[in-house]
């Protein structure tokens, strides 16, 4: 086991185990910072991959921006207690029975992949994940997608307007 | 491209049109004259007369069935706006009317996209541009808790699905490597397809998504709630316009694609049509609410719509355009006799003949459309889905089901006129100017024309 | 007389004639123009029927085609009259005593309002003229056209006075008989049309080797179905004895010269067939003698001038019968002429006495009419003894030479029959004695209005009583004179074929003799002990009991038939309406439809609106999704067997 | 030139009617449409050659269906009777106040253009078209002008035959699919050779469509609902004409193109047919309610026309021609009895009927006349016509043709009870005041009555018309 | 590290979201579930286009194979931000009308 494995696991259980703590927290705002704990813990992986770029973004974007945006939404609904009344034991069974067959299905047809048996994902090596590289990319192949982007966040702009303005 | 620009330029010129007036008629013009610019360009476009070229790097690819598709979209928007616009003003507060015409375009911007994407990225990008306006279109009657939770409901439900569409494309990029929407891959001398894994169960994640968009089911359950919650000019919309373009999406993402999926395709489509044929058709029949059993009918129309992805072949696309056509011209019609009704219950439209016998009469050439009874456009759309069916072969069970189903919906849709003209009430209308009339007139005579003819619709589109 | 027989058509059309302008002018005609146009077409009938009864004498029968009625495919049914011997017979008692009983008629049915009245000639006429399609026709389309025509014009006749729900029961009742009949002559009809490809008596005739006999069987059996509905024959005579409902005149034209002998008609036109079907005749022989005897036990016990009468003629018609089944052609159809005399008689006689009587039908509560009604008396008598079989009386020449025919059969047919024919003259007098001898049992106001018919009445009835006096003479007996059977050399053409078949064995004359004596001492013995019982016969009011009551109440065959056909008939077709029809296929349709109600009422519970349990949904549907890609096969392999 | 304005004609008509809202105008516009079409039909008929009869233009070229329209012999017969009927039906009902009288009789042109067309289409596509077109102005006749219970009856009837047309379509689809160059037209269809399978699959899929309109046993119960519920003039309509149809569907697009199936499956049909015959008259004879006698005795006539169809032989085709045009003028005659019945006395209850003859004598001779062709006396019509079926019958199968025969002593049976109970016996508390029918109705009467007469006696035209369709149809053996 | 770690990771996480969806009430945590599910997806994303990179290096050095997974993480970032915004926009709304953000208050439109 090298540095790496041992990082990619221990990621890797921080991020399930964060995801977990998302769920079962009963309060709000425990919930986020879990949240926030499973980004952090997502782009340690990313740097894992050498995806210093995303990595970075996860952060600022996810953790920091949207995950501050909850954050401030549930302080201005004064939610961050236990508000939360208990659901029905049978849906909440229903649905992590349902969960767990969903991924179980997944897992069995990906491990008879075939086609990823033997496959690795390069870890700290390939530069395709630097800045340099993805903005060269971004603003020739993909400039369109993301023009185009822009109208997706004029509508979101719109909206977030007319729906969040009283009255 | 012309289409895709445009729509995005009328948008940010309604919004500020906005700032300009607050006229809602001078909105509603000017959001038609966008359109018919709309229309004029990408008329062009097709016509390869002028479009903007942009190199798109592959990633959008523009041929004469989106395009098509695109000038029916747009005129439907049209017909909608001539006919409703007014009713968009009112809906809420009444500030937003320029705004909300903005999203409007932002959607066509999004249907512009789906019906020409070339992969999987903009078939991700082009399903969040259409979605994102309706959830803020759903609950922009923000008074009126039904709308809210209409909204809210429709957010929840289309965000997880879009991390499903996202977990298919993903674990399609993992077998192929690319976000090209894939070639049917070569079939060994064995006749067996050596698919993978992987990619069969991103695919079946990807058509779990589109069917959710589609309202196929039973990935149809916000259908009701949110048809019937939002507004009813956004309903409209979005029952007629909107669903056109996801069918559009749905069946170029999936032309080929049952080569991969194998036998097990034609499996999961019929299973689909029949649980949406079944769930759309009896489940109206119950509903008194008109509002709502438009909603249901249009999961049922859905089941009919999915056999064009079912067949797979030339006459599925073109039933598949025709039927747009066909049943957006009719629901919008519906719909907008609908909103001028003071009363959306079977009973509340009780009578209405007697008092408004030009709404009445167009209300029953729109249902007759929608059920499919010949000498509508809706029959000649149905009339493509079955025969699509019956020429890509091994599923004459399944329209006979079909054709059950639609006898079903004749039920549902005739206990409209049978209140309009045969019951006795006094169905109250809100007041209706001649020009609404004449724009009834003219949407009744387009129906029965196509259905009469529609070489009209399709000449010049033909595989 | 030459080339009379061209003109057959014109012998349907007048009577046609008439009903059309009675029938549109009932309204505007006067009851005298009504009658002169009724009884005129059909003299105008009767002479151009004696015309080409001579033509035909001379020139043999002639084929008249009018136009083609059906030509389909291969089948060609012109409509064509025949003029031949028989029907030429046959038009002579139709079209004369038709005549007589029109102008009867005229005088007996005066009280009837104009309309009625114009109505009643105009039904009358249209008899006439069925009857006539009937015989005259070519082919056994024509025939059945007549044949169901007549049913229709009981119908009419027997329902006429349509206020009295009683008579339309009976009038449905004929019909509806006649109905079974026809079936069976229709389904004879196809059987011939599809083995031999024509209808056309002389091409049916001529072509009867290509029928197997079975088919042959077959056909005459069905044939002769249908002569049991129109003759009244066991099982399907009950509705005759009903058919008295209608006016007298009209019972006496359907009993004596129109319907119930269309039976016997078409059988002597058929004989070949049933020459060529000895099983057949059997069958007919012993149909006919069961009806002679049964009807005439039945009558020994009626009390309505017209029921006995009308049982006798079931009984005449018995012997009719017996003489086809034999195969004594000719004696049948000469019975039928006599008969159709002295049947017109009685009945014209009795209606005589009704009209006297002022509707009064029970002879219970008649008698001692001898005065008062001295012609009706004279020729009833007469025809009394015409039918008991006295000779000279035409009636004693028919029915002996049927009885003879008979005994050449089989002896116990004659025996079996002379017993009906004692029965006969025993009700028969008993009639004429309950009638018009001892004292009048009715009411004072009756008496008081007892008056002879008017001479339009009597004069038919001297006609007749002439007639069924010298009537026989046409056709004597072999042992009386050779050759002077003039009816049977008349008739010799159409039976022609049938009689090179036969293997006649004629009795010895002494033997002869000697049966026809004792037949006519037995026969007055009888006459004798009835006259004298039941002219005194006082109104009593006493209940048979017994056999007797049994045969007054007619063996309870109404009642049974009634209870055996027509109630669970009824049953049937209510269990149909109210069970099958409403609760069964129409509950299946409906059902249908409320499967789906409920499937709605059902279905909508999964829309619970809660965001949760719809993706709840979603994502099993998900994992279904996978597995059944996984299991493709299976399913597949699954869905070929199903469908 | 001919069959477009057999169309046409109405249809024209049928839409100015619309806009006419004097009802005065709008009946008299109607009833100069009809005899025109009349007029136009006899002279086509009887004065064209058969090239001037058929009409050809291009419709859908994509789909391979063209717009062509051509008269047979069968199809001659059934315009004629279509023509015929209108004007008699108009001015049979000329006195029934409808309101809205002008939509009335525009949706009454409309349903005979749907009629013209369907007798008149040679191509598939055309054929279903009309064939839908004369179905739903009935729809809106039914319901709106229709008896108390009309909405849920038509509904049923609406849905009941939408069901059996979209089978057909689907039948016409496949057929489609399975000529040479993907067409629609008459001709494409005959000349496709089709496996046995195949044969039975299509059979039963334009059978059900053709048996549902007939209606043939078991597929009958929306009929005596929706004839008992239609005002009267549609019901003539649906029961005079309407119903030719599924069997002019059996001659024209079925026997042709599946000769097996014909054969094999023309058996179960001739006996669910028979069966339907019994059935119907025994119901018959329990009915009280006027209309619905009428309409199960019309059941059990179409159920004659039915199996003499599949009995593969000219005279029971030849039978059911005669008899298609016969009984559509009958039961016409009889309807408008019935309708003058229940316009004066305000029932049709026989049970509370009775002694109407001596008030209404012409009636009742009418009636008399007309019933009596209802139960195919000789001289009658309607005998022809049954002579021939049951003879085909008979050539079929001897006992299904004695089984088949009992009904003529049912019909009998039912019809004498419905003329016994209307017009013998004393007059009832209904019938007290009634008076005798008159002016229109006694004139469409006496018109129905001449040509049962005459048609009975000389029935030959209808036979010469339509020999050659039979011919043609019955050329094709298994 | 071998891809099917991080299948199996990613798909972990994923099915973590979608419970956490069928499992929660409050709708803002139905929503942050969501983006734990896009989020899953984004990390399989970029192990993918290091896979597939990593596979074309070995032929081609220089190559940029698998890059569009990466810029795909980052399209999906813009959505997910832009979503969100509307997102909390709407429950912000719902918020106001009703004082909860339970998603079992959601039930006036069914059936």
């Amino acid at each position: 086991m090298n540095i790496t494995q041992i990082l990619f696991f221990l990621l890797s259980a921080m991020a399930i185990f964060s995801a977990i703590m998302v769920l079962v927290s009963r309060n709000p705002v425990h919930s986020v910072l879990w949240l926030i704990a499973v980004f952090f813990a997502i782009s340690g992986h990313y740097i894992l991959l050498n995806a210093q770029f995303l990595a970075i973004v996860n952060l600022i974007v996810y953790a920091g921006a949207i995950m501050v945006l909850f954050l401030f939404v549930i302080m201005l609904m004064n939610l961050n207690k236990d508000t939360e009344p208990k659901k029905n034991i049978w849906m909440k069974l229903a649905g992590v029975v349902s969960g767990g067959c969903f991924l179980m299905v997944l897992i069995s047809l990906v491990r008879q992949a075939a086609d990823m048996q033997g496959k690795a994902a390069q870890t700290g090596v390939g530069d395709i994940g630097l800045i340099k590289n993805l903005g060269k990319a971004l603003f020739s192949d993909f400039v369109v997608p993301f023009e185009i982007s822009s109208v997706l966040f004029l509508s979101a702009m719109v909206g977030a307007v007319v729906i969040g303005k009283k009255a | 491209m012309n289409a895709i620009i445009f729509s995005a330029l009328m948008g940010v010129v309604m919004m500020f049109s906005g700032i300009l007036t607050q006229n809602k008629s001078v909105l509603k013009y000017i959001a038609a004259t966008g359109l018919l610019l709309l229309i004029a360009a990408n008329l062009l476009n097709a016509e390869a007369v002028f479009s903007i070229k942009v190199n798109t790097h592959g990633l959008i690819s523009f041929d004469r069935f989106g395009l098509y598709f695109n000038t029916i979209a747009f005129t439907a928007t049209l017909v909608y706006v001539l006919l409703s616009g007014s009713d968009i003003g009112k809906v809420g507060s009444g500030l937003y009317t320029a705004d909300f015409f903005a999203l409007i375009f932002f959607v066509l911007c999004g249907l512009s996209i789906l019906s020409s994407f070339n992969g999987l990225l903009m078939l991700f990008l082009g399903i969040e541009i259409l979605s994102i306006p309706l959830y803020i279109l759903t609950g922009a009657d923000k008074r009126n808790l039904k709308s809210n939770e209409a909204s809210l409901k429709y957010f929840l439900m289309g965000s997880f699905t879009t991390g499903i569409l996202l977990m298919g494309i993903a674990l399609i990029y993992g077998a192929t490597g690319s976000f090209a929407i894939q070639a049917p891959p070569i079939v060994p001398s064995t006749g067996m397809v050596r698919a993978s894994f992987l990619e069969v169960a991103g695919l079946i994640l990807l058509f779990v998504s589109m069917a959710f968009k589609a309202s196929a089911a039973p990935f149809h359950f916000w259908t009701p709630d949110v048809y019937d919650g939002a507004p009813s000019v956004f309903t409209s919309f979005m029952a007629t316009i909107v669903k056109a373009a996801v069918f559009i999406a749905f069946i170029r993402l999936f032309q080929g694609q049952a080569v991969v999926l194998g036998p097990s395709w034609k499996i999961l489509v019929s299973f689909v049509i029949l649980a949406t044929l079944l769930i759309g058709n009896v489940t109206a029949v119950f509903q008194q609410s008109v509002k709502r059993m438009l909603a249901y009918s249009s999961i049922a129309q859905a089941g009919f719509m999915l056999f064009a992805l079912f067949s797979g072949n030339d006459l599925g696309k073109e039933g598949i355009l025709l039927y747009t056509a066909a049943y957006s011209l009719a629901t919008i019609g519906i719909f907008a006799v609908l909103i001028k009704m003071n009363d959306y219950t079977l009973e509340g439209f009780n009578g209405l003949a007697a008092r408004q016998p030009v709404l009445a009469f167009v209300t029953t050439v729109c249902l007759m459309s929608l059920a499919g009874i010949p000498l509508t456009a809706g029959f000649f759309a149905k009339y493509y889905m079955l025969a699509s069916a019956v020429k890509a072969g091994g599923a004459l069970w399944l329209v006979v089901i079909a054709i059950v189903f639609a006898a079903i919906s004749v039920y549902y849709y005739f206990r409209v006129i049978q209140a309009m003209y045969f019951r006795e009430g006094e169905a109250g209308t809100a007041p209706i100017s001649s020009g609404f009339k004449i724009m009834l007139i003219i949407v009744a005579a387009l129906i029965i024309l196509t259905g009469i003819w529609p070489s009209l619709v399709l000449s010049g589109f033909y595989f | 007389m030459q080339d009379m027989s061209k003109l057959v058509y014109l012998v349907p059309l007048f009577p046609l004639l008439g009903f059309l302008i009675n029938g549109l002018g009932r309204k505007s005609l006067s009851k005298s123009l009504i009658s002169i146009v009724g009884s005129g077409v059909m003299l105008i009938a009767f002479f151009i029927s004696i015309g080409v009864f001579f033509d035909v004498k001379a020139n043999g029968a002639t084929v008249v085609e009018l136009f083609p009625f059906i030509h389909a495919d291969t089948i060609q049914i012109p409509f064509a009259f025949q003029a031949d011997q028989l029907s030429a017979v046959f038009l002579l008692i139709i079209t004369g005593i038709g005549f007589l009983i029109h102008l009867y008629s005229a005088a007996y049915m005066h009280e009837e309002d104009t309309q009625h009245y114009g109505r009643y000639f105009a039904y009358l006429n249209l008899f006439v003229f069925s009857m006539l399609l009937l015989v005259l026709g070519s082919n056994y389309v024509i025939m059945f056209i007549g044949w169901e025509g007549v049913g229709l014009c009981s119908y009419l006749l027997i329902g006429y006075w349509f206020k009295n729900t009683q008579y339309n029961y009976a009038a449905k009742k004929a019909f509806v008989m006649n109905r079974i009949g026809d079936l069976g002559f229709l389904l004879a009809v196809f059987w011939i049309l599809y083995k031999i490809g024509t209808v056309t008596y002389t091409d049916v005739f001529a072509n009867v080797a290509q029928l197997s006999s079975f088919d042959i069987t077959a056909i005459t059996m069905l044939l002769f179905v249908g002569a049991m509905g129109k003759s009244a024959q066991i099982p399907l005579y009950t509705w005759l004895p009903d058919a008295m409902a209608g006016p007298t005149p009209v019972s006496a034209l359907i009993h004596a010269a129109t319907m119930v002998t269309a039976g016997i008609y078409m059988i002597a036109r058929s004989n070949i067939l049933y020459t060529l079907a000895p099983a057949t005749q059997t069958v007919v022989a012993v149909v006919g003698l069961a009806t002679a005897i049964f009807a005439a036990t039945i009558a020994l016990k009626q009390n309505d001038i017209k029921k006995v009468l009308a049982y006798s003629t079931v009984s005449q018609l018995g012997y009719m019968f017996l003489g086809l089944g034999v195969g004594a052609y000719t004696g049948a159809v000469f019975h039928v002429m006599t008969h159709a005399f002295f049947k017109a008689l009685l009945f014209l006689g009795a209606g005589s006495v009704i009209h006297a009587m002022h509707h009064e039908q029970d002879i219970r509560k008649m008698g001692g009419l001898k005065k008062a009604l001295p012609i009706t008396h004279m020729t009833f008598l007469l025809g009394c003894l015409a039918i008991a079989g006295i000779p000279p009386f035409s009636g004693f020449f028919s029915k002996d030479e049927i009885l003879m025919a008979a005994y050449n059969s089989n002896p116990l047919y004659y025996y079996l029959g002379l017993g009906g024919a004692l029965m006969t003259s025993f009700y028969m007098f008993r009639l004429y004695a309950m009638t018009f001898l001892g004292s009048f049992r009715g009411t004072h106001e009756q008496q008081h209005h007892l008056h002879e018919s008017p001479s339009a009445m009597t004069l038919p009835l001297i006609v007749l009583a002439l007639l069924s006096v010298i009537g026989g003479f046409v056709g004597i007996p072999e042992v009386f004179a050779s050759n002077a059977h003039s009816l049977e050399h008349f008739l010799a053409p159409v039976f022609a074929e049938s009689a090179k078949l036969a293997h006649p064995h004629h009795l010895e004359a002494s033997q002869e003799y000697l049966m026809m004596g004792i037949s006519t001492a037995l026969i007055i013995g009888i006459i004798v002990w009835a006259v004298n019982r039941f002219k005194k016969y006082t109104d009593e009011g006493q209940e048979n009991s017994g056999l007797a009551r049994v045969l007054e109440n007619k063996w309870y065959i109404d009642e049974l038939y009634d209870a055996v056909i027509v109630k669970p008939l009824h049953h049937f077709s209510a269990f149909l309406k109210n069970v099958v029809e409403k609760s069964g296929i129409d509950g299946l349709v409906n059902g249908a439809g409320k499967l789906v109600g409920y499937g709605s009422r059902q279905l909508r519970l999964l829309q619970s609106g809660q965001v949760g349990s719809y993706i709840l949904v979603m994502v099993m549907a998900m994992v279904v999704f996978v597995l059944i890609w996984f299991n493709d096969h299976t399913i597949m392999n699954f869905l070929k067997k199903l469908f | 030139m001919i069959p477009v304005l057999l169309i046409l004609i109405p249809l024209i008509t049928g839409l100015v009617t619309c806009f006419l809202k004097e009802t005065g105008l709008a009946r008299t516009w109607a009833m100069l449409s009809a005899l025109a079409t009349l007029a136009v039909a006899v002279t086509g008929i009887y004065f064209y050659s058969p090239a001037q009869l058929s009409f050809d233009a291009a419709w859908l070229p994509a789909l391979g269906s063209r717009f062509t329209l051509s008269l047979d012999g069968m199809g001659k017969m059934l315009v004629l009777l279509t023509a015929i009927s209108y004007p008699v039906i108009f001015l049979a009902t000329n006195r029934n106040n409808y309101p809205k009288a002008s939509s009335f009789y525009a949706l009454m042109l409309l349903t005979q253009a749907g009629l013209m067309g369907v007798f008149v289409a040679t191509d598939a596509l055309v054929f279903y078209f009309f064939w839908e077109l004369a179905l739903i102005p009935v729809y809106f006749l039914c319901s709106i002008w229709g008896g108390e219970k009309r909405i849920a009856t038509t509904f049923k009837f609406f849905i009941y035959t939408f069901i059996g047309s979209l089978l057909m379509l689907i039948g016409i689809l496949y057929m489609y699919f399975q000529t040479a160059d993907h067409s629609f037209a008459w001709k494409a269809f005959y000349s496709t050779a089709l496996s046995g399978g195949q044969q039975a699959f299509l059979f039963w899929l334009f059978f059900i469509a053709f048996g549902i309109k007939m209606p043939v046993f078991p597929l009958h119960t929306w009929q005596p609902d929706a004839y008992e519920q239609s005002p009267t003039a549609t019901t003539m309509v649906l029961s005079g004409i309407m119903v030719k149809m599924g069997l002019f569907g059996v001659v024209r697009w079925l026997i042709p193109f599946f000769p097996e199936a014909v054969h094999q499956a023309g058996h179960i049909v001739i006996i669910l047919a028979v069966i339907g015959m019994l059935y119907a008259s025994f119901i018959a004879i329990r009915q009280d309610d006027l209309k619905r006698l009428i309409a199960y005795s019309s059941i059990a006539h179409i159920g004659l026309m039915c199996a003499a169809l599949f009995v593969g032989n000219n005279i029971g085709m030849e039978g059911v021609m005669v008899q298609m045009f016969n009984h559509g003028i009958n039961v016409i005659g009889l309807w408008i009895v019935a309708d003058a019945i229940e316009q004066q006395l305000g029932t049709r209850k026989l049970s509370e009927l009775g002694g109407l003859a001596q008030k209404a004598p012409a009636l009742a001779i009418l009636l008399v006349v007309l019933a009596f062709a209802n139960i195919a006396l000789p001289l009658t019509n309607a005998f022809v016509g049954e002579f021939l079926m049951f003879n085909g019958l008979f050539r079929y199968n001897i006992w299904i043709a004695a089984v088949a025969c009992i009904s003529i002593i049912l019909a009998a049976v039912y019809t004498l009870n419905m003329v016994q109970k209307i017009f013998y016996g004393e007059p009832s508390t209904a019938t007290a005041n009634a008076t005798d029918v008159s002016g229109n109705i006694r004139l469409a009467l006496v018109l129905v009555v001449l040509l049962v007469i005459f048609l009975g006696v000389y029935p030959q035209p209808v036979i010469d018309l339509t020999k050659d369709t039979v011919q043609a149809v019955l050329a094709v053996k298994p | 590290m071998p891809i099917q770690y991080y299948i199996f990771l990613c798909l972990t996480l994923f099915s973590i979201g979608i419970i956490g969806v069928l499992t929660r009430r409050n709708a803002i945590i139905v929503f942050m579930c969501v983006e734990l599910m896009l989020n899953a997806v984004n990390l399989l994303l970029v192990a993918f286009s290091k896979m597939h990179h990593g596979a074309a290096a070995t032929v081609d050095a220089a190559t940029t194979a698998g890059i569009d997974g990466q810029l795909f993480v980052f399209f999906i970032m813009v959505v997910a931000a832009a979503e969100v915004s509307v997102g909390l926009a709407i429950i912000v709304m719902m918020f106001r009308n009703i004082h909860s953000v339970d998603i079992n208050f959601l039930n006036r439109l069914k059936n």
